[in-house]
């Protein structure tokens, strides 16, 4: 097996695809010539041509739009944003052709579209290029969204993702693409879209997160450890739908429960999983369940940016308070 | 900045039924014409018997057309069997033209997402509703044709208020560099609801907008048919050869209120557009048939009587509808459902039957 | 006093500021000439003339951007969006521009806007007029979202947001429009944006909701009085920021709660609201927090819209579920 | 379709740096000429060290706008003082020229909020980042002056792949609808990142885009600041005049990467790049000093001194600020804090604390 980066990942992911079926494309702002700047489509556009890797305007509802609009005619084109803090643009496109078609044709016509997007804080990038925000595709009836956190996860959702029928919403970490290795099967495999995985087996707390928050986790349940708390790790990997069970599961035997994510407080993802352990788990509960969460705050230029994201001590800090309520 | 006179609007048949470009002459045959006269009463039956069945009440709010009939029979006459169409919330006659099916039509402004479905082997998008945001993908539909190697091309209907859209701009512009097949119809009714088109934009054609795209723009009267579907044809026969796009701007005029919701009363004095009607699509199409030799009362009389049955029975088809099916609320939104939508699906369904049993 | 439908009131409040400030504008489309195309600036071009109540070209981006320059520029616009399901082509505007002017100049620049969207399902409108997406807004940073359910309180929040420092979406229910009517004062008064009210004191259970789903709740109140169930109610009226103290002092009354919106439940503000009342009244939950909301589905064509806006005895079973726990 | 022609490129001054349109002798003055030298060799030094201060780790992420100083310092010189400037990440030769403050950019650049404010009775609006989103905020900023009566007007300044967007198109139509005081100042360096002007748009020119919206539209070469700053000043006057907006379009050319995190080797030769600094806008005022007897050596020497310390004493200042205000992440959201940031303020000051009594 090769050793990759998340990065290498998601681009063997996109040439396993490429090579496996005519219909995918790949398209969206330098991903051509390029290679995409963060290389994630590099060597694409060599080995699969002009027509297949596509340099686009730089115009991200042209791009959604004509995505869906290939989509609903038989391809399956995988979308560049070049950043999720440039997504907006699209956001019309995606609410209400993406994420509707199949609905306004009863199936007539779907959209097997994926769209990838660098997401996230902790790179040092200009202001505006670090937005997290899951939580403005996962009220949206009608798409997928996924965030993996290893390169394994990452090439098998993005190949899921391909493979599925709707939209589909990839989340890349900048923060992990190229700090996090793994071992990555040659050729096709996939990742189940809706499930999540335990990280690590625990009693006394469940942990919760997804993406660049994995790492965070598991540096907090390492301290954690060395006070003799026990820590479950739950990796969501997908966003919409959240895999239920494996939450319920796991805060059942635990009994309390912390939530880490980047994104904003309010009507963050927290709290669509305290809803999720309210309908489930609601007597299993022994503490409030706590967040660990970006601020209702923007995230900041880069000098504050540490302060903005969550951290091992923050998380540790929450991981106390439900442990001693 | 002059550029209006670069797009000079072209015209083959005259207000009062004459040709005017000799050349078309041997194009027009005894078949076209009669062709368009049918599509043409057809569609105007339609409209006038959808916007009575809003008044009472028997469908919602419904979008006429009645005086746009020309611009679009004439540019959907112009498609062909694969062709595809992207039309709005006003554009079913061209949809009907096309051949989309009467009573899914009415379907869909009573409120029924059966109202969205295309008709079997043709592809006609549902009508698109937020404006302008169709020409995205009208440019990724003729992209894939492209891309597949097809001689398929893409038809998309917008409005003059749809050009202040980004997505005016942004489809015109993807078109435009990837030389897609597709041709961008604009209807020019001089209004988006309430607002006038020198409030909408500053230039005085929206043929020249095809200027920033480097692409040809066409301004033709969209009451004459003739210059409608010739020029139609056209934008499609260099989209099917490899030439690209074209922004047609058909200069036209709806009588009535925007939609059944809307008073023009308040914003336009409705007298113009009875003036209107001398530039009619339909009367121009009578008098020409008149004007030579074409006209046959007992055809017309016959065709009249066809479309109404006809449109009689799509009423009649669309009451006959079983009532909504409730899992269609939950079933379409992914090709399996996920978690949350089926456990959403079963709660709501266990209440109806909770619901039932009580009432009953 | 003057009675007055919900509508009048939104109007009687763009008045009285039009003629209290000269800085304020209405821009919009159809907002001019037609006054509206609800008829909610109807009279107010005649009276304040096209340089004060604007129609605009038939874009959103430009509506909102244009306002946001204004705002930074001295005045006070206020834009309407025709309907909410056409706020998206905007989305951008207000999620960069709007929202974050102050932020990036650490005050220097300002955005004094007002949003008015009128939003919600059950008047057998076309499809997509029918969103009610607040929880797209109230994640955002830097805007408040607003939502009245009395003529009252829709122009005294009004005033209120017109004379806010900061952007404020102010959503108002078609469904309400012309069906509740109530007493309003003449001239200039206010209502504070972030107090929810009690519209209802009861000892059981607490019923949550704002904007046209009031008047479900109190259906529904009042079938549960018939069994013997005693309803708190609580109007929102501000969907961010939420009116915490509200909720936590009737739910530590009650130790139960029904939470009830148009909105998709994944994402909706009813797992914030979950979330402020597992951070603040863990211990005197006696039951889970019951949601009522649409379900994670598009807002339906209008003949199946019934079934998918929560109703009196959809709320009913909610309540006995959680008294019967 | 060949609007290339109507839009032929203006210049005043050849490469070569001699007068090309005798019209403009007399408005050429010496305090004209020596103005522009002096501001061009600034933010040129200004640019490099900055590039060395990314390089030095001393600050994040840079854009360097080597190549197209003429644009920005001529553009920006031809404003007054109560104008707006709506500025991209690139436009910080425009910004300084008009008055910003060195430390504060690059404070930007360091990821200081402090970045973003702007200089003291001077209206720059901090660097757009979002492309093409700030066309509609300055049709906005000058429908504002124009409301009020002033004579000011705005410049917005964006890039060839800017016009892409559908924010460009609504600022556009937005400003010619309302006939908006506002100059849209293109800088078309062919680049979009890697992106070439031919992959972007199938026109030849920008500026036959004003055709879309009826107003006047400008080619001209970016690099000769004499033409850059005459046109500009044209349009601001149209502008304050109240006749509405102008699209200029600067052709010119960045040298180097599109930012220090780029490598433009990946998608152009390098060795062109290198070619166009025979048409450098600096190099070109220097020629035109030198032919036409404004140059004198120790003058620009002393200038050129003076730069370096200003330059200096700007990177001292900016390392001299006092490390970031955790206070300032939450305290500029809202006017006043709601209580879900206030709470979230104090418990992560808490933590801080808690950290900090942890650590010692
Ligand atoms: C994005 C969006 N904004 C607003 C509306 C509301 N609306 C419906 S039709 C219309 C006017 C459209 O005018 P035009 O494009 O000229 O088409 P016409 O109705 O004249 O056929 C408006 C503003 C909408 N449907 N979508
Ligand atoms: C909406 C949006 N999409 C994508 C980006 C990423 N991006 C930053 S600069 C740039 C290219 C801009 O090109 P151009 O407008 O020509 O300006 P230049 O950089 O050449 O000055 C891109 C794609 C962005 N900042 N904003
Ligand atoms: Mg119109
Ligand atoms: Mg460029």
């Amino acid at each position: 097996m090769q050793s990759l980066t998340l990065i290498q990942a998601i681009t063997d992911g996109m040439r396993t695809m490429l090579r496996e079926r005519d219909e995918v494309l790949v398209l969206g702002e330098d991903v051509g010539k390029n290679g995409g700047v963060f290389r994630a489509t590099d060597g694409l556009q060599e080995e699969f041509g002009e027509s297949r890797v596509i340099d686009t305007p730089l115009s991200e509802a042209g791009i959604i739009g004509s995505s869906v609009g290939m989509a609903m005619n038989g391809l399956l084109p995988i979308a560049e944003i070049q950043f999720m803090g440039f997504i907006y643009p699209a956001y019309e496109q995606i609410m209400t052709h993406a994420t509707r078609m199949r609905y306004r044709t009863m199936g007539a016509y779907s959209v097997p579209l994926v769209i990838r997007a660098p997401y996230g804080a902790g790179v040092r990038a200009p202001e505006i290029h670090s937005d997290s925000t899951e939580a403005l595709f996962t009220h949206m009836p009608g798409i997928k969204v996924v965030c993996p956190s290893t390169p394994y996860d990452a090439k098998g959702l993005l190949i899921s993702a391909i493979e599925d029928p709707d939209p589909v919403l990839f989340m890349e970490s900048l923060r992990l693409y190229r700090s996090v290795r793994g071992e990555v099967p040659e050729g096709k495999y996939s990742v189940e879209i809706g499930k999540g995985v335990k990280r690590k087996e625990g009693e006394d707390i469940t942990l919760i997160g997804w993406g660049a928050m994995m790492p965070v986790l598991e540096k907090a349940a390492m301290e954690a450890e060395k006070k003799l708390i026990s820590c479950e790790i739950i990796d969501l990997r997908t966003l919409y739908p959240i895999d239920k069970d494996i939450i319920a599961e796991s805060v059942q035997k635990t009994g309390r429960c912390v939530i880490v994510h980047e994104a904003h407080a309010t009507g963050g993802l927290g709290n669509d999983i305290i809803s999720i352990i309210n309908d489930t788990s609601f007597l299993y509960m022994k503490a409030p369940i706590q967040r660990v969460t970006g601020a209702d705050v923007h995230v900041p230029f880069f000098a504050l940016e540490d302060h903005y994201l969550p951290t091992p001590d923050r998380v540790m800090e929450a991981i106390e308070k439900a442990i001693y309520f | 900045m002059g550029y209006e006179k670069d797009f000079p609007m072209q015209q083959i048949v005259d207000k009062d039924g004459f040709l005017i470009l000799e050349d078309y002459k041997d194009k027009i045959t005894r078949d076209l014409v009669l062709t368009f006269y049918r599509h043409l009463i057809r569609v105007r039956t339609f409209d006038r018997k959808a916007k009575n069945l809003q008044r009472q009440g028997r469908i919602g709010t419904y979008a006429m057309f009645e005086g746009q009939e020309g611009a679009q029979v004439g540019s959907a006459m112009a498609l062909k069997e694969n062709d595809w169409m992207y039309p709005t919330y006003r554009d079913h006659a061209a949809s009907i033209t096309f051949g989309h099916s009467l009573p899914t039509i009415l379907a869909y402004w009573k409120g029924r997402v059966e109202g969205g479905v295309p008709p079997k082997g043709k592809h006609i998008v549902p009508p698109s509703v937020p404006i302008a945001t169709q020409l995205p993908l009208a440019a990724g539909t003729a992209m894939a044709e492209k891309y597949k190697g097809t001689n398929n091309a893409v038809i998309c209907y917008f409005g003059d208020g749809a050009t202040s859209e980004g997505d005016f701009h942004e489809g015109m512009n993807f078109a435009s560099v990837f030389k897609a097949p597709v041709v961008f119809f604009n209807q020019n009714n001089s209004y988006a609801i309430s607002v006038p088109i020198e409030k909408q934009m500053n230039s005085k054609t929206i043929a020249q907008k095809s200027a920033a795209y480097a692409i040809p723009g066409v301004r033709i009267d969209g009451n004459d048919i003739f210059v409608v579907y010739f020029e139609t044809l056209k934008a499609l026969e260099r989209a099917r050869n490899g030439h690209g796009p074209t922004l047609i701007e058909a200069v036209t005029w709806r009588y009535g209120a925007h939609t059944t919701a809307d008073d023009p009363t308040k914003y336009r004095n409705q007298e113009e557009s009875e003036k209107r009607r001398e530039f009619d699509p339909v009367t121009r199409v009578e008098k020409f048939m008149k004007n030579y030799g074409y006209w046959d009362d007992e055809w017309v009389e016959n065709q009249k009587q066809l479309v109404e049955e006809e449109i009689n029975q799509a009423v009649i088809e669309m009451e006959a509808m079983p009532s909504p099916n409730v899992s269609d609320l939950f079933d379409h939104i992914f090709a399996e459902p996920t978690w949350t939508i089926q456990e959403q699906k079963n709660a709501y369904l266990t209440h109806l039957r909770g619901e039932a049993s009580c009432n009953h």
